[in-house]
């Protein structure tokens, strides 16, 4: 039944995208190019990856708001740790991964041993990385210059054509969808998600895994922080701001259930790009930016609203019970 | 508690913090954050949560701004600004309770369009030149701020004696905690829910119009982060997220709180860049210590 | 089921890739010549007023010139989604990018990229790297705004007491380069002037009240509070304004509509500031003087349309002295 | 002769594609127990929900003093003077017990004012009267499963109900608790109150009900009079309804019309030799489960009963053996190697399993599929290497599907949607596949119809025979008595006795959990 209605859900997605699609070449100058194509996908490389990581952490029925401090976080560190400790970019880059799974520890810690609602646990980190990060750099730091073979990571082109991070942003997607679907570390995300007691008493270490999704969850938001650095070619405290929610919004467009145990990252993806390609498209038919936020806002109501009237219609009464979980 | 230690510091460091100036500039400031706090707490004891204030935050100064601007007389702006919160609240209401829809997801959409439309539609522009009759209702500052504060106080006794001593404050409380049952006791939690959004965006709308009297203008991007400020607020006055359980009281010290802070920071020359870290810090602090204390009563019976 | 719905996504990229298909339209777009030029500039935050009126005067200069205005940028300052803005006008294929730059680094690589790909930039209102722009449309130097803002505190303060800064946000560039310039000013010329507190006000007003209050509560020998982003000015007169000090005085820069009323009672000696919507309009004339090859290398002046000639300094065009707005004058403007 | 107070006539009802009822009748006398049973999925439940209003009927009418009423909601249904017990009390966790009382017994109105001492004196009144020792102000979230029972009783009583409803009431009480249950039903069916009794325990209904009502697969099977001590006016009229060969009517009849079928003997014969010493507990404590100095053992094919009143701390010894609440005392043997116990991880792979009490939210996890719960506790060991083989576990799943006779359509099927008796098969066979040394039971047959409670038993059996040592905890004495080799009786988080199972009885044993008090065991006859 839970696939039958991940089917419906992803077909909808894939028509709004398709639509998508479709709209834009008509309304948008050089939109259907492959030039573009590549261009929506290096654009939504960043907030993808966080979409990516956020999805096991929904799973769990958690919910991660740290992402977009942490990237910030990340990026200053980065900066830091090259400019002004002199390390090798690639040392600088292998340090901050470090840190960013640190943070997520530092959340997984709270979440997991005082048993503290991940909303909340992250809303306090939410303030502190980004707190941090200003702190760092007494807010008006800025670190540029970094050696171009560096920056390629963010701004090359592979053959010319394919952006450099995509290949990243490609490997990322498929470790995770086999950690959410092939593993039996995801099946333990989706028992959790569902029943965190019924979980522990089958056994599972629930502690440990739950840990280990918002460990994943830092170190990736870090690998997002490398990438962003890169593109832009500069780190600062405000790096990343408002990404969260970007990323949330993506695995929620994709059909996970904040509540928990729902969710699938190919899904996820096509969130992502649903979004991306919203955004990039209204600009290339000229249209200003707020359109884009009003329409995902709306999109994520039209979808969730289809989907909530579909299940009524087919009499599978709503989970009054969980409503907590989620948030 | 957090709020005694912060105060006694600053009293050794800074005794100018207490001065009544600084005081009554920081109920000011409050105030708002307070109102739509309140609110917050109601959503989250019943289960829910809303991210969308801050938009109708400023989606309602807006609307004030332009109807007095349209040379409206200032009690039917003021109730058409209030009405537009409760509006707002309704539209979430609807969509959480009629549909079921999960809160955390419906309001981060609302939170979105309302303020991106408010983007589009004015263009970031402020609403200029009001009449002296919009400044602190035309009662001069002093004036003002005593009604500003007076109409707070009332609100918040209100809400405080409601959520006490009225049976619809008890609903909210039985719905949190447990909706089910809530339905086979005769109370339609549906109904409560709605209420519960409906009141939310009315707090805010009036907290709206409390803080735009401050001023002769209207800045479209006001109530930017009042969301999680007083989602944090609530939550460091003890409110829990698993609804249920929170006392506007623990609120009212929560808002105190992380509202000292900034000023804080000022008399104890500290650099501000600590700011935000601070309250990550306080918050984190305020959850952690909630959290040992239930760990250590619940060691018997792991919930 | 599932594997149904990994068909429709497959069928999906097809779909994208058959739009691949054609070729890449980039090109013909950018051949200037007879068809409409295409202009697209891009403010720091389409929320600011300051921009909003600058964007008067672009939206003039376009109807005048008879070409396409693509107006955009972040909402609220920020850099990566300038960048990004960049890239899709790349993609887009516009004739000349006017940017005012949020973050110079930051956003220069992008603004390269847009050159190799044979588009015209230049930047205004905020100076990006030499080497990624033809021309900066310079509203006045960093030292101009810096220097006018600290002699006008210094006369306020009759050059002796402490002053408060109040700035947007602790990030952004141009701004920390201004507060270089009041300090070097300082040091130079008014030693016996002293800076106590700078705070960030997000580039809200009503942040801007409660820290400027914050600080004549604070600091009370402060008698000056200077607001280097439009939003504060009002801000903090307001908060003096309520405070009730009759001894503390605001200057800034800020839009003269903001504080008419501060300046009419006094509370704001003066505001500083250049003729935004001239500054909007000049970037557009600029722009398309550069697209069609009008403004280039080596040129010293240029016409720029009702503005008259215009003195152009080596890469620099410049629009003429920032503006001291006070009482005598204000009222003649309105934006 | 006196008019029903509830009348029903062919109730229907249907979730989706499912039938929940497919015309259910029943009358309800003032002033009767009326026992309602049925297999799970019978449609007893549902039947409640639609008396409380909880949902609304398809079809049928209902009748209320001869009155049609249409749309019953639960706030109508109190007007009516409905009042229900569920099988999972109906409380507000966070709430305190005075308002848990109150917000049922107020009339659902939002404008009402709240007068806090009134409520104070009510729930003071209330509690009394069911005998419950509990402190008003207590958050109901810090109570225990019975104490959360009498809670609800005491609701049901204010309530001043002239029609209540009991839905497995007795699920989590013993003796005591019944006793003094039947006692307070007794009065009120005195008052001329009518109630609605569900239970799967056949002996109280025998013990307690004027009549009974039997469901099958959402249909009314039929209404007989029990022919009982007590002197029962009131229900001379039914005798026009129940045939009159049907006064002298036994268990087994009632077990034919509910299941359709004889259920040859509910305990399977222990055919097993118990084995060499299995598991072995050495005074063992727990501070934060309250149990102190627990020692015995279990040799290898033996099955060691564990009864006690609930609170004795049965459940509480099960936790602590099972790591869920480690014990920071004592010591735990397993085929001569000492356990270190810290988690339940710890636990599995020592080769203990627990069948947990509360099967919903800890047996299975409902949203997931048969496959998915059974697999849930060996994933390490079926996948060494984390992968998931979804082949593996279908046919694993298969197999258990089959030796269990788990009824359903495929391993994906959810379990939520099974009926309780397959998803404790479903339970028993996640922890199967961990191929355990030792299982512990706690109360394996728990809100389970007769049929699966039978097969569960057999399943008990037979693995005992395949030399698991087995510790079962149960409510239910007979079970207790009919399936143990020996019982052991817990009082106050310690073992006060351990009979041989063929030398215990009813009365030794319940003297037992009761300590001096012996007398009052008429629970169990």
């Amino acid at each position: 039944m839970k696939h039958k209605e991940f089917f419906r859900f992803e077909t909808m997605l894939v028509c709004v995208l398709g639509l998508e699609i479709l709209i834009f070449n008509k309304t948008g100058t050089n939109f259907g190019t492959q030039g573009n194509m590549f261009e929506v996908l290096r654009l939504s490389t960043e907030i993808g990856l966080l979409a990516l990581v956020m999805t096991p952490v929904i799973i769990t029925g958690g919910i991660d708001l740290s992402v977009g401090s942490m990237l910030g976080l990340c990026a200053v560190v980065m900066g830091k740790l090259w400019r002004d400790a002199g390390m090798p970019p690639m040392l600088a880059a292998g340090c901050t991964l470090v840190l960013g799974a640190a943070g997520g520890g530092l959340n997984a810690l709270l979440i997991t041993r005082l048993n503290l609602p991940p909303l909340i646990v992250t809303l306090g980190s939410f303030s502190l990385f980004r707190g941090l990060a200003e702190a760092l750099t007494r807010g008006v730091d800025n670190f540029t210059n970094f050696p171009k073979s560096y920056l390629f990571l963010g701004q090359g082109y592979l053959f010319g054509v394919v952006p450099a991070q995509l290949p990243i942003f490609a490997a990322v997607s498929v470790a995770i969808w086999l950690l959410v679907h092939r593993t039996t570390y995801g099946r333990s995300f989706r028992a959790i998600g569902f029943s965190p007691e019924g979980a522990r008493y089958a056994g599972i270490p629930v502690r440990k895994r739950l840990a280990l999704a918002y460990i994943l969850s830092g170190f990736v938001s870090a690998l997002a922080a490398l990438v962003y650095v890169a593109r832009v070619g500069q780190a600062k405290a405000d790096a990343g701001t408002g990404y969260e929610l970007l990323a949330i919004t993506a695995v929620v467009l994709g059909g996970a259930s904040i509540f928990g145990g729902t969710g699938s990252v190919h899904s996820t993806l096509l969130g992502v790009l649903a979004l991306a390609v919203l955004k990039i498209g209204l600009t290339l038919s000229d249209q200003p930016g707020e359109l884009a936020g009003i329409l995902t806002g709306a999109l994520l109501l039209a979808v969730l609203t289809v989907e909530a009237v579909a299940r009524k219609v087919s009499a599978r009464p709503l989970r009054h019970s969980s409503a907590v979980k989620g948030i | 508690m957090a709020l005694g230690a912060l105060l006694l510091v600053l009293a050794l460091l800074a005794p100018g913090f207490f001065r009544g100036g600084q005081l009554l500039s920081i109920c000011s400031t409050v105030i708002p954050v307070l109102l739509v706090a309140c609110g917050i707490s109601l959503v989250i004891i019943s289960r829910q949560i809303d991210i969308s204030v801050g938009s109708q935050f400023a989606f309602c100064s807006i609307l004030a701004g332009l109807l007095i601007q349209a040379h409206w007389p200032m009690p039917l702006a003021a109730l058409a600004a209030i009405g537009a919160g409760a509006c707002c609240g309704a539209f979430n209401g609807a969509l959480i309770a009629g549909l079921g829809l999960p809160s955390i997801v419906v309001t981060l959409a609302t939170m979105v369009t309302w303020r991106e439309g408010l983007r589009w539609w004015r263009q970031g522009e402020f609403v200029h030149d009001l009449p002296e009759t919009f400044q602190w209702f035309g009662l001069g500052q002093a004036g003002g701020q005593t009604a500003v504060l007076f109409i707070t106080a009332l609100v918040f006794t209100i809400m405080v004696l409601g959520t006490k001593y009225l049976s619809a404050g008890r609903f909210v409380y039985a719905v949190g905690s447990d909706a089910e049952a809530a339905r086979l006791a005769g109370i339609r939690p549906h109904v409560v829910t709605f209420g519960v959004f409906v009141i939310m965006g009315a707090l805010t709308g009036l907290a709206a119009l409390l803080n735009a009297v401050r001023f002769n203008d209207v800045d479209p991007r006001t109530g930017t982060g009042l969301e999680l400020q007083s989602i944090a607020a609530a939550v460091v006055g003890g409110v829990a997220i698993s609804g249920g359980r929170g006392s506007l009281w623990g609120v009212l010290a929560g808002v105190l709180l992380l509202a000292c802070i900034a000023p804080a920071l000022v008399f104890l020359r500290l650099p501000p860049q600590w700011e935000k870290a601070l309250q990550g810090g306080i918050i984190l602090l305020a959850v952690t210590a909630d959290g040992w204390r239930t760990v250590r009563a619940s060691r018997s019976s792991l919930s | 089921m599932k594997a149904t719905a990994h068909l429709l996504i497959l069928s999906l990229f097809l779909l994208g890739l058959a739009g691949c298909g054609k070729p890449d339209r980039g090109s013909e777009a950018k051949t200037a010549g007879g068809k409409q030029i295409t202009v697209a500039v891009m403010p720091k935050s389409k929320g600011n007023a300051y921009f909003i009126s600058c964007k008067k005067g672009a939206d003039e200069a376009a109807r005048e010139l008879n070409v396409k205005l693509l107006w955009d940028g972040p909402t609220d300052p920020d850099p990566a989604r300038q960048n990004e803005i960049v890239e899709t006008w790349i993609t887009r294929g516009v004739d000349v990018i006017a940017a005012a730059v949020e973050n110079r680094e930051g956003i220069s690589t992008a603004l390269r990229k847009a050159r190799e790909k044979g588009i015209k930039v230049i930047t205004w209102d905020s100076d990006a790297q030499p080497d990624a722009r033809d021309f900066l449309i310079n509203q006045a130097t960093p030292e101009g705004i810096g220097f006018t803002l600290m002699d006008e505190a210094a006369s306020v303060l009759g050059g002796k007491g402490q002053f408060a800064i109040i700035t947007a946000s602790l990030t952004a560039a141009n701004m920390n380069e201004w507060q270089k310039y009041i300090e070097q000013r300082r040091a130079e010329k008014y030693p016996d002037i002293k800076m106590a507190v700078l705070r960030p006000c997000d580039d809200l007003k009503d942040k801007a009240f409660s820290e400027a209050t914050a600080i004549l509560n604070a600091n009370p020998e402060v008698k000056l509070l200077m607001a280097i982003c439009s939003p504060a000015v009002p801000g903090a007169s307001e908060a003096v304004k309520q405070s009730g000090r009759k001894d503390v005085k605001v200057v800034g820069l800020g839009l003269p509509n903001d504080n008419k009323r501060y300046v009419r009672d006094g509370i704001t000696p003066s505001v500083i500031l250049w003729n935004t919507e001239n500054l909007g309009y000049l970037t557009v004339q600029a722009a398309v003087a550069v697209a069609k090859g009008e403004l280039k290398p080596g040129v010293t002046n240029f016409k720029g349309g009702r503005l008259g000639q215009l003195e152009v300094k080596g890469d620099n065009v410049l629009l003429g002295k920032p503006f001291i707005f006070n009482k005598d004058n204000i009222e003649q403007f309105n934006f | 002769m006196t008019d029903p107070l509830l009348r029903l006539s062919n109730i229907t009802k249907s979730f989706g594609a499912v039938r929940a009822l497919k015309g259910v009748s029943l009358e309800l006398l003032p002033g009767e127990v009326h026992a309602l049973v049925g297999e799970n999925g019978a449609g007893k439940s549902t039947l409640i929900k639609i008396i409380t209003g909880a949902h609304q009927p398809d079809g049928g009418t209902i009748q209320i003093d001869g009155e049609a009423v249409t749309h019953l909601k639960p706030a109508s249904a109190h007007a009516f003077g409905i009042a229900t017990i569920y099988q999972q009390p109906a409380l507000f966790p966070d709430l305190s017990v005075i308002e848990n009382i109150a917000i049922a017994l107020e009339k659902p109105s939002g404008t009402r004012l709240v007068r806090w001492d009134d409520r104070h004196a009510r729930a003071v009144e209330l509690l009394r009267r069911v005998g419950a020792e509990i402190e008003p102000e207590t958050e109901v979230r810090r109570l225990s499963m019975p104490q959360q029972q009498l809670v609800e009783i005491a609701r049901a009583l204010g309530a001043g109900a002239r029609i209540l409803l009991m839905d497995e009431p007795t699920a989590s009480l013993t003796g005591q608790e019944v006793d003094l249950l039947f006692a307070l039903m007794r009065g009120l069916r005195a008052n001329g109150v009518a109630i609605i009794y569900i239970s799967h325990r056949l002996q109280e209904i025998f013990q307690i009900a004027d009549r009974v009502t039997v469901l099958r697969d959402g249909e009314t099977v039929g209404t007989r009079l029990i022919g009982s001590s007590q002197p029962k006016e009131a229900a001379i009229p039914g005798k026009t309804i129940a045939p009159p060969e049907s006064d002298t009517f036994t268990h087994a009849e009632l077990i034919h019309l509910m299941v359709g079928r004889e259920v040859s003997a509910l305990f399977p014969p222990a055919e097993n030799k118990p084995g060499p010493q299995a598991f072995s507990v050495r005074d063992l404590g727990c501070r934060a489960a309250g149990i102190q100095g627990v020692s015995f053992n279990i040799r290898a094919g033996e099955i060691l009963g564990l009864a006690g009143l609930v609170g004795a701390g049965r459940t509480e010894l099960a936790r602590v053996l099972f790591g869920i609440t480690p014990a920071d005392s004592g010591s735990i043997e397993l085929g001569g190697k000492r356990l270190e116990v810290s988690s339940p991880r710890d636990a599995v792979a020592a080769g203990l399993a627990y069948l947990p009490e509360d099967r919903r939210r800890h047996g299975v996890i409902l949203e997931m599929s048969i496959a998915a719960n059974i697999t849930m506790a060996i994933l390490a060991r079926l996948f060494p290497q984390n992968w998931m083989r979804f082949g593996t576990e279908r046919a694993l799943a298969q197999n258990y599907i089959r030796d269990l006779g788990i009824k359903t359509m495929s391993p994906e099927t959810r379990v939520g949607a099974l009926s309780g008796g397959n998803q404790q098969k479903v339970a028993l066979a996640r922890w199967l596949a961990t191929a355990p040394k030792m299982l512990i039971l706690d109360e394996p047959t728990q809100g389970v119809d007769v049929g699966a409670k039978a097969e569960i038993h057999k399943l008990i059996r037979q693995l005992a025979a395949q030399g698991m040592a087995v510790l079962m905890i149960s409510s239910e004495l007979p079970e207790i008595l009919g399936m143990s080799d020996r019982i052991a009786v817990m009082r106050a988080g310690k073992i006060t006795a351990i009979f041989d199972g063929a030398g215990a009885d009813a009365r030794t044993v319940m003297a037992a959990a009761l300590g001096k008090q012996s007398n009052e065991t008429s629970g169990f006859n």
